[in-house]
């Protein structure tokens, strides 16, 4: 067992964990702490598969600008977990649903086969040209489409997000 | 390949704890988060597939994910506001005016 | 005139675009439009009887591209033969009679009722002379929904059940017919077949086992359409239901769709089939007369009398049709005839007492007689052609259908049948001793009109043609014999090949030879 | 690492997006027009959006017949996109053109509206054309959140707001599976390229036994099913769409399903054809189930917004029995079905529009009784669209069931058909009702609140003209489908 | 020759049109009558015309066919327009239009002032045309035509007083009794039809062609059927068991009507009809003994309710149920000439005993009438004593009634003898012709009595009518008396066509006229009855012995009717109250209607009322609408899946996905 793997163990301990607290917790404020929590590992993930930029990119967009937001519109509408309310539906089904969902999973994920054609973005060239570069390449060329549609995805969302929230004129 | 299992079956697992939540719970945002989690998890497939296969589709792919979980985030709580205006409530139990 | 048949089908949408320039409440010149619509449809219809060869072949053919996209082509293929032209002539016949039957019994919305009956009657005539499957599909379908709209706008109390019903019942067994089309003709392309028209099929080979299922489906929604029993629930409510020229042309020509389906499609196209299944037909034939009649005869209402009279009626040419001989084939293609004449004039004359005073109760009524002369000879004479006294149409084509079902192998099935005349007799003229005899009791009955002129010159046409069939039917006969003899042909010359074992010997030997002998005899 | 512009230029021929670009461009004109005019009308950015549909109309059929991919494979310019980027068009075109109306009477008439469906409808046409997952995948959700965001529109109204949020919600979570069955298609592959996986998979020794290739398949399968409202993943769809804007509602049924179809039909028939054995059970259940479940519940609904979502989860079903059929004839069954539904269905809506008064209090069936006394045209084209709905001849919705059903007997799903056309049969009954009501009920309504602007009234003549004309003429249009299917 | 046979049906069918059409216009009565017995009276100048050219053929030649048109052609089966002259059709047209033209006469006196004169002559007419089609007809199916054609007119003319439920009734009843027979007479016709076709490769209906290939069809089996179906047709037509009550209901009718239709003509079609397929039905054996035991059953039965009913007419309906049954008997022992012959002879006497009781009643009518009474006037007891008001009348009535009663010399006795012999000796029924003969002889002896019984009550004694009437019934015109008299006059001398043999060896060999002219229509079956059967030699005496008893018989009934309603008058009365139940079952004429009400009418009316409310409605309909409600159910029950809540749709979509991947994985 070398490092990397206990490092791994430990780190997906964390994330399944603090998953499953943002499932849990009634505070949807604790919730929202976890799910960053798990955003981290995630991101530390990504770096240990050798993909700095996402993890960047993780911490920056996931944890800082969609958290915040959430976070923010928590503390916006100002909720608190309401004892008297129930938060949760049918749980133990749901916990089944979550086993079957899973073994379901396991299930192709064992008996699949994935593609090992040799890639060419090997750890080597990765540490040789960047990572970031090397994405902002595959990106600027061969995803430029892609990459354009998001620019016009984000400006309908803003346009959108204005439309709904906006105070009403009248 | 051991390596890229662990994070499947991981990623499976934090897929699986996503729908568990969209499930159970009734709070909105919490809803809305752990569909996050569900992209995150997807995130995670790609990002270690892409490692495995040794091209970077995957990872061009979740920055795509990204951006639209963003655009989403931006459209879904501005949504969520207005629901809270209209309701004085983030329960979507309450969101049941129209049924049958 | 080439295009003599499409000016004919179509005549009556010209007239429909017409009545959208006049405003809605000049309800005396939209009555008139239609009317003369009809009426030109029926002169333009005059050429083509007239025109007409005594040949099998299909006449004044309209054969052009129409769709042709993936495996399918279908094509604008029109023509009229001997099965046909009596019916078609029946049909712009009878149109005129029915708009000027409810000229004042329809007050409301008087264009969109014109526009919808002008609208049926291409429906009719399309279906009758298409000759390309999908074609003649679309018509048959097209039907539909201006009777829809006659039976639940311009109909009774229960109207909409009536009109619902009546949509579904059909649509259910046509669609499954679409399905056995569609798969026919997938067959068909196999086979070198490149069109829907429907000569090609005739010589399609089919398996036996694939005919049953194709068979059954095309005869279902015939079967509905007859409507032949137990099928036949949704006719006593959308007669009932229906102003009088909904249900004139329901009974005159509507139910004659699922007949004529039978003999142009169902049967030459599945000879097996129809084989295999004559006996089943003719039980349901069979039990439909008898069980018709009973239920008739205890009918409170003329109307829904009457409409269970048509189930018995069509019972007869099922019977006629399925006997698969000339003279049963000629019988139940006359019977068709005769029914739309007889049964639409019965819903004429149901018409009249309503219009006069909103009930169809038999027991409403009673010593009419005294009070209306003219409409009591002519109830009597429609009466008695309804119940085939001789003389008049129904006994001819009666009399055929049975004499030639005996002939078939149907001989124990005609027995029962044939006891039906006595319950036709039973329940027709004991509602009409209810309501034409005895004293005139009820107080509102007494101030009854005799019909007026515009009644009985609906009503002569009608009354001269069940003397004409009656007692000179030849010339009505002639015109269809070749026709006959090939549907017969086709829809046979398996059968004989498959049971050449047993039975084909006696049946089909003397069914050529003695033509010869009695044809010259009849010019 | 050097990127080399000219090569990179090389791979883009902007010809291929030319109506993605049109559309974009105009939504954000539009958007800055509306900031700029300050007018309280809005009828000036109806006409401006049409001027950019057709715009991007006339720049997609010029491309008909070609056949290029660009951006590296990212998207193709074949007729298949064509002919949906025009069913897209033709659904965007007169949803603008009745909601100025209706966005009028409901005090929500915000200028934003024509960008966002423009940019809606830009998102179906890259999942039309796309032939990179991540172009669907965008596509797709470009479409999805400008979407959201329609639905939700009127925000002050409950339902409106309600609607938005829960297609919101379940758009999202089905989103999730359709990435995750994406995610595994890239692992199994190795490449998002439709057209590579074809070949990967293609190649691969066993693709049948690769659990991982089938789960990620079906659950891309189960993505698209929820766009196009296929059971069991059609539960917001009544939702939605009675308490989305109507004119969204509208928009909603017909353009989306349709690039849901788009993208369907492409990536299964493109990417998986391999394994048909082991979609083709499952979609098989999938289409009984839609139309099943979509005719049996709209039988019972009163609310005719209700009733017509019901209806188009059944028309769906339809779809779905051509795709089932995954040959000539039923492909081109449902493009040309999935025109011919724009039509019919928006026009059906159109009337809605015309008929609901502020707020919809009379969104029921029973409210349009005395519609055929009182506004006997409106009546007759309302019956029009119902028939068409209902596969009656001569209208293009029997062309379409027509095709769609030929499709599944040529390929012997015989038993299929059957279940077709008997829902079929079912369905008239509660199109037949509305009829019931319009022309055999009785009623004290004058429908006197009932004006017909310009744009709504050219919406229903096309909309009337598109259900009719296919219906008696469809050759050419039909050929146009064969045309579009033959290179997938 | 007879190229203007056509013109014999034409005349009484413009005499319908002209009176149907116009009659309502022209209101004359003279002229509406005239114009109707004109047309009659023209068919029996025709009629005679072509008796006389058929006469002067020689006797192998007498069947001419004379074709007008063709009529329904259909494949192999074709029926034309055409008309058989023969001497049996010859015989009938002249009793038809000879007799009806003096019922037409007759008519215009008693139908003065009724309401729908017009309609009675044209009904009248109409008549004439379909029973002149029935005997002319040269084809089973003509023939047919013309059978429903009078059934038709008689349905009609029963419903002539529509006002009255009764008579609506007894029309109706009418009808579909004779439809019962229709029935049988059709599958007989399709019987025949197919079975000579299929076998024997002819396809007719035409008589002179069946008959050319009668000897092509075998003895019993097939042919028992065939017969039976035509006689059931027979039994309907002429009110033979079981199909007889219609026919005393029918006198609903004018008396006129009555005496035309449900006595001279009509109801003789059945025995016509035999008589004109008789080498067909003497290839069936079994069906001829059916036809004896039915025609003897029937005169024996009809005539016991004959004696106790107390209606003028109604005696006279079973009187003529009675008679019908001696003719069908005759038929049925193969003594076609016999048969016929009762038919002509009957033809007289009873239509004048129809037309002398409508002059009763008319007389008794207008005297009730004057004095405001309801009495019933065609109720015996209220007679009594006519003869001196209404001499002439009661003359030509009891002639008549001797004739009918079979008082030698008069044209009853020849007849019925006859037949009576025949059923003795006829070579067909070996040891059931006793019985055959003996039920006749009592049939005969109870005619005797209770036609009797009608004259002495009605015309002797003392007038029973309401007082004060009497002085205002009085005789006749002369328009009805006349009739009376030629008929009366018919009914001596009408007998003398056909003594038989053994009479007319005594008085020099006089021949058996009747015989002779008949003899071509039935050597066909003669011929074949003498190869079958054996032929037994019966002495002169036993026949003069039987003859005499018969005689004696009937002589008896009349001393019985003498005694107890002439002599003794109280004694019927305690004669009913000793056996109430016999006599109550007799007047009520055994109960067979309601037996048939019972059996047959309401148990249909009930299976109609089930089938309807109970299987249409409940069960089809019920099926359809249950299919339409199981959906709608369904589709109430599926809606409430869409709860409205967020978290059950996602819960469907995470099950859908879990069973989809689930059943790909598992599967």
């Amino acid at each position: 067992m070398d490092i990397s793997t206990i490092f791994f163990t430990i780190v997906s301990v964390v994330a399944v964990v603090s998953a499953l607290l943002v499932v849990t917790c009634k505070n949807p404020i604790n919730s929202a702490l976890s799910l960053i929590l798990t955003f981290f590992c995630l991101a530390t993930f990504y770096a240990m598969l050798e993909a700095p930029f996402m993890a960047a990119i993780q911490v920056i967009v996931y944890a800082g600008a969609i958290m915040v937001l959430i976070v923010f519109t928590i503390m916006l509408l100002n909720i608190r977990a309401d004892a008297n309310k129930k938060s949760f539906h049918n749980v133990p089904l749901g916990i089944v649903v979550g086993i079957i969902t899973l073994l379901t999973a396991g299930s192709f994920l064992a008996r699949g086969k994935v593609s090992d054609l040799p890639g060419q973005i090997t750890p080597n060239i990765i540490h040789q040209v960047g990572h970031t570069e090397l994405i902002g390449a595959v990106m600027f060329t061969e995803f430029i489409l892609p990459f354009e549609i998001t620019s016009i995805l984000l400006l309908a969302a803003i346009v959108g997000a204005v439309i709904l929230a906006k105070r009403n004129l009248s | 390949m051991d390596n890229l299992s662990n994070y499947l079956i991981l990623s499976a697992v934090l897929f699986s704890i996503g729908t568990i939540g969209v499930l159970v719970r009734r709070n909105i945002i919490v809803m809305f988060m752990c569909i996050e989690l569900m992209l995150n998890a997807v995130n995670l497939t790609f990002v270690a597939l892409s490692r495995h296969l040794g091209n970077l589709d995957g990872q061009v792919f979740v920055f795509f994910i990204m951006t639209v979980a963003a655009a989403e985030a931006a459209v879904g709580l501005a949504m969520f506001i207005a629901f809270f205006n209209n309701r004085e409530s983030i329960d979507a139990d309450d969101a049941s005016l129209m049924k049958w | 005139m080439s295009n003599i048949l499409s000016l004919m089908t179509f005549l009556p949408i010209a007239g429909v675009l017409l009545l959208l320039f006049i405003p809605k409440d000049s309800k005396g010149v939209l009555r008139t439009v239609a009317f003369l619509t009809t009426v030109a449809t029926f002169v333009v219809s005059i050429p083509v009887l007239t025109g007409f060869q005594t040949i099998a072949d299909f006449q004044f053919v309209e054969n052009v591209p129409w769709i042709a996209a993936g495996p399918f082509a279908m094509r604008y293929n029109i023509g009229i033969d001997g099965i046909t032209i009596w019916l078609v002539i029946l049909t712009t016949f009878i149109m005129p009679i029915a708009v000027l039957s409810t000229w004042t019994a329809v007050e409301d919305k008087v264009k969109e009722y014109m526009i919808c009956l002008l609208l049926l009657e291409t429906g009719m005539l399309g279906a009758f002379l298409a000759l390309d499957l999908f074609l003649f599909y679309i018509f048959w379908e097209v039907m539909l929904i201006p009777m829809y709209f006659i039976i639940g706008i311009w109909g009774g109390k229960n109207r909409v059940y009536a009109a619902v019903k009546f949509f579904i019942y059909t649509m259910v067994g046509s669609l499954l017919m679409l399905v056995a089309l569609i798969y026919l003709y997938l067959l068909g392309t196999k086979a070198g077949i490149t069109d829907f028209s429907l000569v090609h099929f005739f010589s399609l080979n089919v398996d036996p086992a694939t005919q049953t299922w194709l068979f059954l489906a095309f005869a279902l929604a015939f079967a509905i359409k007859v409507p032949m029993f137990p099928l036949h629930t949704w006719l006593p409510d959308a007669h009932t239901e229906a102003p009088t020229a909904g249900s004139v042309i329901l009974a005159a020509i509507l139910l004659k769709m699922g007949t004529y389906g039978y003999v142009r499609f169902a049967m030459p196209l599945f000879p097996e089939a129809t084989a295999q299944f004559t006996p089943l037909i003719a039980v349901l034939s069979v039990i439909g007369v008898i069980y018709a009649a009973f239920v008739a005869m205890v009918q409170e209402d003329v109307k829904k009398l009457v409409a269970y009279s048509s189930v018995a009626h069509l019972g007869y040419v099922m019977l006629g049709l399925f006997s698969l001989n000339e003279q049963g084939v000629t019988g139940g293609m006359l019977q068709m005839i005769n029914h739309g004449i007889s049964t639409g004039a019965l819903f004429l004359i149901v018409g009249f007492i309503y219009e006069r005073r909103h009930t169809r109760l038999i027991s409403d009524f009673g010593g009419l007689a005294k009070q209306m002369p003219i409409f009591t000879v002519i109830f009597m004479i429609v009466t008695l052609s309804s119940i085939a006294v001789p003389g008049t149409n129904g006994f001819v084509g009666e009399f055929l259908i049975l004499i030639g079902a005996y002939e078939s192998s149907l001989r124990w099935y005609t027995i029962i049948a044939a006891s039906g005349v006595i319950l036709a007799a039973v329940y027709m003229l004991w509602m009409f001793q209810r309501v034409m005899f005895g004293e005139l009791e009820n107080p509102k009955n007494q101030k009854l009109e005799d019909l007026n002129a515009r009644e009985i010159a609906i009503m002569v046409p009608l009354i001269v043609l069940i003397f004409v069939i009656g007692v000179y039917p030849n010339p009505f006969i002639e015109k269809m014999t070749p026709s006959i003899k090939k549907v017969i042909a086709q829809a046979k010359v398996q059968q004989t090949t498959a049971q050449a074992v047993s039975e084909a010997q006696p049946v089909a030997a003397p069914a050529e030879a003695p033509q010869a002998a009695t044809q010259p005899a009849a010019h | 690492m050097e990127i080399n512009v000219a090569q990179l230029f090389a791979t883009i021929n902007v010809a291929t997006i030319m109506p993605e670009i049109i559309l974009s461009i105009m939504a954000m004109v539009l958007l800055l027009v509306n900031v700029f005019v300050p007018s309280k009308q809005k009828t000036y950015l109806v006409w401006l959006s049409l001027l950019g549909i057709i715009g991007a109309g006339f720049s997609a059929a010029s491309g008909w017949g070609q056949n290029i991919s660009s951006f590296s494979g990212s998207v193709v310019l074949d007729n298949f996109a064509i002919f949906f980027k025009l069913i897209f068009l033709v659904s965007a075109g007169l949803a603008v053109l009745i909601s100025d109306q209706y966005m009028e009477r409901e005090n929500c008439n915000q200028g934003e509206l024509y960008p966002l469906i423009l940019f809606a409808t830009t998102g179906m046409m890259l999942m039309a054309s796309g032939t990179d997952l991540m172009t669907v995948f965008l596509g797709l959700e470009l479409m999805s959140i400008s979407l959201y965001v329609l639905a939700g529109f009127n925000r002050a109204n409950l339902k409106s707001n309600e609607a938005g949020l829960k297609y919101f919600l379940l758009g999202a979570f089905s989103t999730g599976f359709l990435l995750y069955g994406m995610a595994l298609i890239y692992g199994v592959t190795g490449t998002t390229r439709i057209a590579a996986i074809a070949s990967s998979v293609a190649q691969m020794n066993s693709p049948l036994t690769n659990t991982m290739l089938g789960a990620g398949m079906l659950l891309i399968m189960t993505g698209f099913a929820f766009k196009i409202a296929a059971a069991p993943f059609h539960m917001w769809t009544p939702d939605v769409y009675e308490g989305a804007p109507t004119p969204m509602a509208a928009f909603m049924s017909a353009g989306p399903k349709a690039a849901g179809f788009a993208a369907f039909l492409r990536m299964f028939l493109v990417a998986f054809p391999m394994l048909i054995t082991q979609w083709v059970d499952i979609l098989w259940v999938i289409a009984v189930l839609t139309m099943t479940i979509g005719n049996l519940t709209a039988l019972r609904q009163d609310n005719i917004k209700r009733m017509l979502a019901y209806s188009s989860i059944a028309h769906a079903g339809y779809a779905l029995v051509g795709f089932v059929a995954a040959n000539a004839t039923g492909t081109t069954g449902i493009l040309f079905y999935m025109l011919s539904y724009a039509f019919m269905n928006i026009g059906a809506f159109a009337i809605i529009v015309l008929v609901g008064k502020q707020g919809e209090p009379n969104g029921s069936v029973q409210d349009f009784a005395g519609l055929g006394t009182k506004r006997p045209v409106l009546a007759a084209v309302m019956s029009l669209f119902l028939f068409s709905l209902a596969g009656m001849p001569p209208t293009a919705g029997f062309i379409g069931k027509f095709y769609l059903f030929s499709g599944a007997l040529e390929q012997g799903y015989v038993w299929l058909a059957i279940i077709g056309v008997l829902n079929s049969a079912a369905s008239v009954y509660y199109y037949l009702r509305v009829m019931v009501f319009m022309y055999m009920k009785p009623s004290e309504e004058e429908f006197g609140w009932v004006t017909i602007g310009a744009p709504i009234s050219l919406a229903l003549v096309v909309a009337a003209a598109g259900s009719l004309i296919p219906g008696i003429i469809p050759s050419y249009i039909l050929q146009l489908a064969q045309q579009a299917v033959k290179l997938i | 020759m007879f190229d203007n046979v056509w013109l014999i049906p034409l005349f009484p069918l413009i005499g319908f049109l002209i009176n149907g059409l116009l009659g309502k216009k022209i209101k004359n009565e003279t002229v509406i009558g005239g114009i109707a017995s004109l047309a009659v009276f023209g068919s029996f100048i025709v009629s005679c015309k072509t008796f006389l050219g058929l006469i002067s053929l020689p006797a192998d030649k007498r069947v001419v066919d004379v074709k007008i048109f063709s009529w329904i052609t259909a494949g192999n089966f074709n029926a034309d327009i055409a008309f058989l002259i023969d001497p049996l059709s010859c015989l009938m047209i002249l009793i038809v239009t000879g007799i009806g033209f003096l019922i037409h006469i007759y008519s215009i006196g008693y139908m003065h002032g009724e309401d729908g004169f017009y309609r009675f002559f044209a009904y009248l007419n109409l008549f004439i045309f379909s029973m002149l089609l029935l005997v002319l007809g040269n084809n089973l199916l003509l023939m047919f035509v013309g059978w429903e054609g009078v059934g038709l007119c008689s349905y009609l003319l029963i419903g002539y007083y529509f006002k009255k439920k009764s008579a609506g009734d007894a029309g109706k009843k009418a009808f579909v009794m004779n439809r019962v027979g229709d029935f049988g007479f059709l599958l007989g016709i399709f019987g025949l039809f197919w079975y000579l076709g299929q076998n024997h490769n002819v396809w007719t209906v035409q008589f002179t062609e069946l008959s050319n290939s009668a000897h092509l069809l075998p003895t019993g089996g097939i042919v028992t059927f065939i017969t039976l179906c035509f006689f059931l047709g027979a039994t309907g037509k002429s009110a033979q068991i079981p199909l007889y009550t219609w026919l005393p209901d029918a006198m609903e009718g004018p008396t006129p009507v009555s005496a035309l239709i449900h006595a001279a003509t009509m109801v003789t079609a059945g025995v016509y009809m035999i008589g004109r397929m008789s080498y067909i039905f003497v290839r069936a054996p079994e069906t001829m003994v059916v036809v004896a035991v039915v025609g003897a059953c029937t005169a024996l039965f009809a005539a016991t309710i004959g004696t106790a009913q107390n209606d003028i007419k109604r005696v006279l309906a079973y009187s003529t149920v009675s008679q019908l049954g001696y003719m069908v008997l005759a038929m049925g022992v193969g003594a076609f000439t016999a048969g016929v012959f009762h038919l002509m002879t009957h033809a007289f006497f009873k239509a004048c005993l129809f037309l002398g009781s409508g002059a009763v009643i008319h007389s008794m009518h207008g005297a009730l009438h004057h004095v405001h009474s309801h009495d019933d006037a065609q109720d015996m007891r209220n007679m009594g004593g006519l003869k001196k008001y209404m001499p002439l009348t009661f003359l030509t009535f009891l002639i008549a009634t001797i004739a009918i009663a079979g008082i030698p010399g008069f044209s009853g006795f020849f007849s019925k003898d006859e037949i009576l012999w025949q059923a003795f000796a006829n070579p067909l029924h070996g040891g059931l012709n006793t019985f055959l003969w003996a039920m006749g002889a009592v049939a005969a002896g109870l005619t005797a009595f209770y036609m009797f019984r009608l004259v002495f009550m009605t015309f002797f004694g003392e007038t029973r009518i309401k007082a004060g009437a009497e002085k205002y019934l009085h005789e006749s015109p002369m328009v009805i008396v006349i009739p009376l008299i030629v008929l009366a006059a018919l009914s001596i001398v009408g007998g003398y066509v056909g003594i038989p043999k053994l009479i007319g060896d005594v008085f020099g060999g006089i021949p058996n006229y009747l015989e002779h002219y008949l003899h071509p229509v039935f050597a066909n079956a003669n011929a074949y009855m003498a190869a079958h059967a054996h032929t037994a030699h019966h002495s002169h005496a036993l026949e003069w012995g039987l003859m005499g008893t018969s005689v004696v018989i009937a002589l008896i009934g009349i001393s019985i009717a003498a005694f107890l309603y002439l002599v003794n008058p109280t004694l019927p009365a305690k004669f009913t109250a000793t056996f109430p139940g016999l006599h109550r079952a007799v007047y009520n004429k055994w109960y067979i209607d309601e037996l048939y009400d019972f059996v047959i009418v309401n148990p249909c009316k009930t299976l109609g009322r089930f089938l309807w409310r109970g299987f249409d409605v409940v069960v089809i309909d019920g099926l359809v609408n249950g299919v339409a409600h199981v959906v709608m159910a369904f589709g109430g029950v599926v809606r409430y899946l869409q709860t409205g809540q967020v978290y059950s749709y996602a819960w469907t979509m995470a099950f859908g996905v879990v069973v989809i991947i689930g059943y790909y994985l598992f599967k």
